[in-house]
């Protein structure tokens, strides 16, 4: 069935003229007529929410991350194929079936952005944060990406060039950082807890440590 | 086409906020967790029909509503569309107190989180020819978009960059889009910034897109 | 700038009210007859500042809100930004009743008439070089803007035309924003539709845009 | 003075979000402000609306195009250089500095748009259609000018071409329709009366005889 555009249009401009402009009100149509229609329980829903704000989130990134630094043979697994490699955690899923990892170096930052739509790695990272998804962000990641980092406190060295990936198709991409140093002999466990989630996306380059208050 | 979602390299947006969380209001979280059923029945489609569906809102709409709600119109569109529901009864059930506990089964969290992961979903697809670009070549993109759904920027049409990774075939967006799922080769293709944005871009930096191989010509 | 305001061949606008009226609120009237004085003294400037200034509302509010709200929101931010006004006191002005006559001259009609007669500007400025095209010749337009404000619009970038006349030398839009006042030759270029939007477009069809030489390269 | 931007961008966003939403209500605040500066009196703003809605508008531009069609000296003078043209009436002013007659004809018609904003020639024409303003005609009016045209109700024959004006520098266009079949021998004001403001700007092609219930 070719898409229909024009009555696609027709019908975003029926449905936002005569809905009550409150987004809770819309999402509340939505919702009624989903659960009514059968295609999904309301406790579903509280499901869903549970299972990305306590399960599904940065912290498996984060193990993932901490574990190519320690592992040099998961780091050529996860370099080779991202999307296999964080199969051996589990993570696979949702958008990370093509799924490519970049390592930050002392020449590089990498930084990922997705200008056409909000495309990211959900089942290895979660919901992605707000800032992510907005327009000002989308816009000028590919433009400016050193003023955006510079808005995320991130100031780089001079030998560094960066380099912006922009989710035109279905390769997500996740960002390893550079290990800190002071970090020789730590455990996967501390050293995970050491990776955020702006550091995967390439908004923070220095990983702080947990007795400093380095720049976030 | 030349939406209001192409917005790479789009001036006037002010500052990012850097602070915000995934989600500010309860009604974002139930969009989220409504948007996991939307590959099912006649609230889905294919993701780049999904993604079309969402272009095509109104070019005020898509620049001033919260992100989610973006979502929720893009759903209750596709009810409409596609799914036999009539605008009278979207607007009703905006206002009506909802019903009944319905008639899907009720999932836990651990089937979520199950779902999540059986949700690995692969876009390979023979492209049936070989590929017509090797790493390492200089491609030319095209200066024109397509009039439907296509996934090559603006900010990078007619630009040179050099092919870094060749993916093999994948399903071509412009196509899967019109229910049509046919593979092209897939490139991630680097352009220097001064090619995309001129002579004041800082030359270090690079923009690598995944772009399929109707989008390209020798440079 | 890449600002929301060029918008042409931009996709996703919906049909064209085609029986419109030059106004159809009160408040419309009154902003059109505010901005007649808009080019004296605090809410002025030139009329490519005054354009920039505009293009530099946030895309959402360039969007959504009306065509003389946008005219508005402008001069009152020329009052703030050189103006000597406080943000505070347009807040203030927005509610207080309005307070007595003022001290400006009262105009008649007439005066108005007369003022439109008199605002007859010429924007001839002498280049100080002769021009590097001449009408007949192909000419390519540069693939990137200018990242303040500029008049060759993102749709006939990079695209291939031919010069159908020459204008001499005219004030150069994109310095004259900046306060500098500097002739550049102007030339009219026209481009078929099929240069401008793919194959598909109507070949019997051309754009015919008013574009100064730094604009242009030879094709 | 250099232009900056960032706090031209930075004082568009504190007003927009500490206004009033109603757009009337933004205009009080300016014309509060414009009166008690000395800007402009309060009489004169009245004074400006009567103008525009009294004595300047496409009446002249009419009264422009039918001397076009009658006398053949002052055809050539329009089309040489329509704003000394414009002279002869009285009407140059704002706008028409740099103002430019095109010709519709058997196998062209002329279109006028401002893609970058809404530049139009007011001393000749009067304030423009809201829809000549709008985003839709500005984005639409250069891409798929048939379907536009269409819109307005018209249709082209095969043998005509459309040439899109967009208005990028200080040159104004005005569109000269056809003359219509039927009025040989017509004087001046006879014909002035056929000629509409959409003709004008290209929107319309075949002007309406009074008697006929022609295409608008």
């Amino acid at each position: 069935m070719a898409f229909d555009r024009d009555k696609t249009a027709h019908i975003h401009r029926e449905l936002h003229s005569h809905l009550p402009p409150d987004p809770a009100l819309r999402v509340k149509a939505l919702e009624s007529l989903a659960v009514e229609r059968g295609y999904v329980a309301r406790e579903t829903l509280d499901a869903w929410i549970e299972a990305y704000s306590e399960r599904i989130g940065p912290k498996r990134g984060a193990e993932v991350v901490a574990r190519s630094w320690v592992a040099p043979d998961f780091r050529q697994r996860l370099l080779d194929n991202a999307g296999m490699a964080v199969r051996e955690f589990g993570y696979e899923g949702h958008a990370t079936g093509h799924l490519k990892a970049v390592e930050n170096s002392d020449s590089v930052q990498n930084l990922v952005v997705c200008t056409l739509c909000s495309c990211y790695p959900f089942a290895l990272l979660g919901m992605s944060p707000i800032w992510y998804r907005s327009a000002a962000y989308r816009a000028r990641a590919v433009r400016e990406p050193r003023k955006v980092l510079a808005e995320f406190g991130v100031t780089l060295p001079e030998a560094v060039g960066v380099r912006v990936w922009d989710s035109t198709a279905e390769l997500r991409y996740l960002v390893v950082p550079q290990r800190p140093a002071g970090t020789e002999g730590w455990p996967e466990d501390r050293l995970a807890a050491l990776v955020t989630r702006n550091a995967m996306i390439g908004t923070q380059r220095d990983l702080a440590l947990p007795d400093t208050d380095g720049p976030g | 086409m030349d939406g209001p979602h192409d917005l790479g390299g789009k001036e006037g947006f002010g500052p990012i906020d850097v602070t915000s969380p995934p989600f500010r209001h309860e009604w974002e979280r139930r969009q989220w967790a409504l948007s996991k059923t939307s590959d099912k029945g006649a609230m889905g489609g294919s993701i780049d029909a999904w993604r079309h569906t969402l272009e095509l809102l109104p070019p005020a709409v898509y620049h001033a509503v919260p992100y989610f709600e973006k979502w929720c119109i893009q759903s209750l569109c596709v009810l409409v569309r596609d799914g036999g529901v009539s605008l009278d009864e979207v607007v009703r059930a905006a206002d009506a107190t909802p019903e009944g506990p319905g008639t899907a089964r009720i999932w836990s969290v651990e089937d979520a989180v199950e779902a999540v992961r059986a949700n690995e979903a692969f876009f390979d697809a023979d492209p049936g020819e070989p590929p017509a670009f090797e790493v390492g070549e200089r491609v030319r993109t095209l200066r024109h978009g397509s009039p439907g759904h296509t996934r090559l920027p603006a900010y990078a049409r007619g630009a040179v960059g050099t092919v870094t990774a060749h993916h093999g075939g994948h399903i071509y967006a412009d196509l899967s889009a019109e229910g049509l799922e046919e593979g092209r080769h897939l490139y991630t293709v680097a352009f220097t910034a001064p090619e995309l944005w001129g002579g004041t871009a800082d030359p270090r930096d690079t923009v690598l897109l995944d772009l399929w191989e109707p989008y390209l010509v020798p440079a």
